[in-house]
């Protein structure tokens, strides 16, 4: 058992997949003999040949179309988009048709497509590399949104992104892609699509997080446990659909919640999360549901994106105000 | 200056507008005239469903509906030269190709009537339904052609965009790849000069929409798309050339949109009626009726036997599409994933009860 | 002083300020000759002439991106998307450089544009004309959105949008284009964009709306009266950014807040509403915040389309529950 | 079949890589051979800024950055031949036209240091920054093409795109929109042979890119990017047409990376040594500077002075850009609008204060 890294985790689970699966292929840009800009793909053309580790051309809205239609024709393509802040255009083929096409022809058609993206700051990026897109796709019906947050994680998630019959839109955190390693046995076991993981049990706070985030919010927990303040930590993982069970059962035992991402707050996936909550355990809440986001600004050029970013002293701050009340 | 690349656009027809042949050499298929006569029968057959359908809009029956008038050549050219194992990825007029595809008229209305049960029609399994948002078709065909290739199947993929569709730059990322890639692809252009209110020369520059296919790197031709004997031709060398590995085509097919651009439209507001009248005389029908009675192949009694038993199997296809009536409130759902997951349940519980209570 | 109806108004508007001033300028598909299929821009090529009124060849990435730039260089382009499902291939401009260029040049330049399109269903149309996409604009830093509900609205709201110094993505409400007339008075005095309107006050709940919804709940207001339950109604209009001030003051009067919207609940704006008066008024909160939205579902074809969007039903019955805690 | 288009690309060069001059009759401003080592100082100022933002990199006092190595000729070819009131819309690397345009080295070090105000550069007001998505700067010099003849300006805009560039659609429309609307825009597609990892024969089945052209209905010709006499004078000839209302021309620019993608890339995975060597020989520096000396224009002194004339304004201009230091955080808020909305306000608030206590 290896210890590895979030992008080597990745690696194993394509090259997995590509092993068991002849109808899965893996495409995108600079995917092949260069492996990735982040590495992801590293070895796998080699591996398994230019028939199923495919450099595209450069265009996005290309990689989701085309990807669509092998997924209808009975392919499992893995595309991958290669920064944040270009996966636009491939917002009208995911919208318009990965996520109408199966109930679109009344299941005639269905999708079982990967669209892999790296997301989120943190690496002094150039402009545009960035972008926590999240909350645009988890708006989109048909389509299914996962962030792992550790080489466990992204290993048995992408592995049941690739094996899922519906379209899966894959955010890596690329802050997180060399962060830590883990042990991760490539043993083929996936990890379900709809379950919250519980990072750390506690009672009297719960944080929810997901992708880089979870670096910053397991600090604060650990800073609040010192003041004798017992944090939960759960890594929602599956964006869409939202694991509510977990968030709920969570919520009603500590009766205080704290959402933490790095997207810009409005209209961001801690909305969607503190809605739920708010309507379905108003009376177990005991002080205003605090969200900790990414400024509604672009994520600034990196002289200032740590100021941009939610810093685990913001985090704090919110766990107290919710401790106030 | 040294010249470094030369192109050019060729043209292909064989039946003028009169009917006469303007090629000596005839394709094997347009020599046996009984095959002609199939061949225009079908035309037929898609005017009056057309005729029809418009019909249903008007009286109510049926939502905004994008007639075919003028584009039957073209649509049932292109359907003839395929096969099953070929994938169509439609934009949303190809009704003649469709039904050589085994898609059923009363289908076609049922897309058009609001009802996707429309969509899971009874065309090959593997064919597109009808793509409304422009130029994403052409990426689909590109899909599918990579698709086939991977699975060493002996097929190609066929789409269908139009003179505005033109614009998109998605037509043009698919040329480019189906081109990079050589695949077994052909990329129809109906140019029916029209694009709701928008004539071809706000669209574009060129002078031929055929050549766009130059900038993918692949052949391309201009084909009279009225002329059914050209299309089918054009189509069936393209399709060949395709599925033996030879790489993508691109096929602009003149043609002219007759009716409105679809029944919400009106086109009295911005296109001159002698326009119209002009381009009557080229349409595909009446060339090849011309051709058919030179030959004694076709005559006044036939064209009204013919005429009368596409009405009969058109009334049978409207009453199917009544029939169908409204699909139920959980068909919303139904669909949207093989596991559906625990909200959206709710969500189809509340509308059934809704449907139930108040629908 | 004419009876006019909604898309009447929005003519109007953008009458007017082509005549004030040279540098509006009006461009998209069938917006000349056609003026608009839905007749929006009827008559304003024939009047300013086809330098003003502008024909684009059938792109919308294109409408978007010129605009921008024309924006930049001392225009102020008004832009129609012809229906909602087409302005995803307009998304990449909007949100990397329409709601970016001020700040990333540090004010150098601006972007002084409008992009109009149809919003939401009911007009029994073709697939793909009927979405509802005012949350993914919310979430973009940098633009302004905005959604008209009456045909005086839709007159001051575009005018506002137009002379605005910066992108305003405008949703125009197409089942209610034509709904109803109203008193429009042609005298070039513009709304603010950061304020909600009040139709309806109330004592008893919150009812917040937006575009087409506004007349199912004004509806389920009447009905709740007649059984003695007082609603506040608001037309929130401007989406992004929201007029909190208003909803809060209404929300802390009340103790209850129903939100109605047509697009699909999961991360729809419903959700930032909630969200934000959960954490803000908390404890003037008397029970759980209702949305009464879309299903997380595309809209589907026009023989379901009735059963997909909130009906006065579905509304009262939130409203109710509401009222039983 | 008859023909009814007929196309051809031409190919511009009048320096060869040995410095030897393949057309008698040279454009106007090269007769001067005082203007030609104008031209070349120009040249070598833009490689030692380049080898030195290179180094910065390299000792961690510079973020990611993007060399323009063997691009020299193609940019400040391009930057000679734009007046002021020219648009100019580059992608990410044209920093040799961009000193033409005023733009000062310590802002582009900025920007690639991680400050946006390095975006408000001394260049024109009316010049675009950088364009990191790729082909979207392509819109932008179609708009600002409009606008410039909407507004009656005798002015062109100019945009820049690589080789992997042309396969986004962006690229196409953009072409194609020009051309329908015979704007002043000169679209200059650098060819250097890859997109990161991707060499050209992955992104197109073209021979040649000028060919995108045709499919925009626009002039197009190639030219010989490492040859600056041909580069500006082929961008002296499609501005000046431009700017008289003659339409739009695209240019293919054959030149070659010999730096990797960016400083975060590493060439040698993917990319043969010999290739790179051989296009060594190709590079536009030396050739002009044989043909200076062969006129006695140039010698090694001249040689040297000038290195160490451009060594020394480049780091007073290093010193400029670390002078700059880090902006106010409040940087972030105060150009989102012209009137900001109360919740930015709040937000603006609360990322001053951390800033003052955690910063
Ligand atoms: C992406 C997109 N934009 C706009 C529309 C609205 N629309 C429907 S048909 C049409 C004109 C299409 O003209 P053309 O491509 O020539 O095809 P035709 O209808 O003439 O067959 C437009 C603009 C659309 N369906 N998709
Ligand atoms: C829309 C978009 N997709 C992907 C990228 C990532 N990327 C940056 S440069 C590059 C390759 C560009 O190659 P080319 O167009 O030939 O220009 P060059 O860098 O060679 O000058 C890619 C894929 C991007 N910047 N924008
Ligand atoms: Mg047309
Ligand atoms: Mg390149």
């Amino acid at each position: 058992m290896a210890k590895v890294t979030l992008i080597e985790a990745l690696n194993m689970a394509m090259a997995h997949e590509l092993n068991n699966d002849k109808s899965v292929v893996v495409l995108g840009e600079d995917v092949g003999v260069n492996g990735g800009v982040f590495r992801a793909t590293a070895g796998l053309q080699e591996q398994f040949g230019k028939d199923r580790v495919i450099d595209t051309p450069l265009a996005e809205a290309l990689i989701a179309g085309i990807s669509i239609v092998m997924a209808s024709q009975g392919m499992k393509p893995v595309a991958e988009i290669q920064f944040s802040g270009f996966i636009y255009p491939a917002v009208d083929q995911m919208i318009n048709h990965a996520g109408r096409l199966r109930t679109r022809t009344r299941g005639r058609m269905h999708v079982p497509m990967v669209l892999r993206a790296p997301s989120g700051g943190g690496i002094h990026a150039p402009e545009h590399h960035s972008e926590s897109n999240e909350a645009m796709f988890a708006h989109m019906p048909g389509i299914r949104v996962v962030m792992p947050s550790s080489p466990q994680r992204g290993y048995g998630l992408l592995l049941a992104a690739i094996r899922d019959p519906d379209p899966v839109v894959f955010l890596e955190p690329t802050r997180m892609y060399r962060m830590n390693k883990q042990n991760v046995e490539d043993n083929g076991e996936a990890l379900p699509l709809d379950t919250a993981f519980v990072l750390k049990e506690g009672d009297d706070v719960t944080l929810v997080s997901w992708g880089a985030m979870i670096h910053e919010t397991l600090q604060a927990a650990k800073q609040m446990e010192e003041e004798g303040i017992s944090c939960e930590v759960i890594d929602l993982a599956t964006i869409s659909p939202v694991d509510f069970v977990s968030v709920l059962a969570s919520v009603e035992h500590s009766g205080r919640l704290v959402i933490i991402h790095v997207a810009p707050r409005t209209a961001g996936m801690g909305a969607e999360i503190a809605a739920e909550v708010a309507e379905k355990a108003l009376f177990s809440i005991e002080a205003p549901i605090q969200r900790v986001a990414g400024y509604d600004t672009p994520m600034p050029l990196f002289k200032l994106e740590h100021d941009y970013m939610p810093s685990v002293n913001r985090i704090v701050k919110a766990i107290r105000k919710t401790m106030e009340d | 200056m040294k010249t470094v690349a030369k192109f050019e656009i060729k043209y292909l027809q064989y039946l003028d507008q009169d009917g006469k042949l303007v090629e000596k050499k005839l394709p094997k298929f347009a020599e046996d005239t009984n095959e002609l006569v199939e061949m225009y029968k079908k035309m037929m057959f898609v005017r009056v469903f057309d005729t029809k359908a418009i019909a249903l809009q008007r009286t109510g029956q049926l939502g905004t509906y994008a007639s075919c008038l003028g584009h039957e050549a073209t649509h049932v050219g292109i359907g003839l030269a395929m096969i099953e194992d070929d994938v169509f990825c439609p934009m949303y007029r190809e009704y003649g190709t469709q039904f050589e595809r085994g898609v059923e008229p009363h289908e076609v209305l049922m897309f058009w009537g609001g009802d996707e049960r429309g969509n899971n029609f009874s065309g090959p399994k593997h064919d597109f339904p009808w793509a409304v948002p422009i130029a994403t078709q052409n990426h689909h065909a590109t899909g599918a052609a990579f698709a086939l290739k991977y699975q060493g199947k002996k097929a190609a993929s066929v789409s269908v965009i139009g003179d505005g569709g033109t614009s998109q730059g998605d037509f043009y990322e698919s040329l480019n790849c189906a081109g990079a890639w050589d695949l077994p692809s052909v990329f129809v252009v109906a140019n029916n000069k029209w694009a709701i209110s928008v004539p071809l020369e706000i669209q574009t520059r060129c002078e031929t929409l055929a050549q766009k296919g130059i900038a993918g790197g692949m052949e391309s031709l201009q084909v009279d798309g009225n002329d059914i004997i050209a299309m089918r031709d054009a189509m069936e060398t393209a399709l060949k050339k395709a599925r033996s590995g030879k790489g993508p085509t691109l096929i602009e097919a003149l043609t002219y949109r007759l009716s409105d651009h679809t029944t919400a439209d009106d086109a009295r507001r911005y296109r001159p009626q002698e326009e119209v009248d002009e381009n009557w005389a080229k349409e595909p029908l009446i060339r090849l009726r011309k051709y058919l009675e030179s030959k004694k192949a076709w005559d006044d009694k036939k064209e009204e036997e013919w005429k009368a038993a596409c009405a009969k199997r058109v009334d049978e296809e409207v009453k199917k599409y009544k029939a169908a009536g409204k699909p139920p409130v959980t068909d919303m759902f139904d669909n949207m994933f093989a596991n559906m997951p625990e909200d959206l349940l709710a969500q189809r519980a509340e509308a059934e009860e809704e449907a139930k209570n108040h629908g």
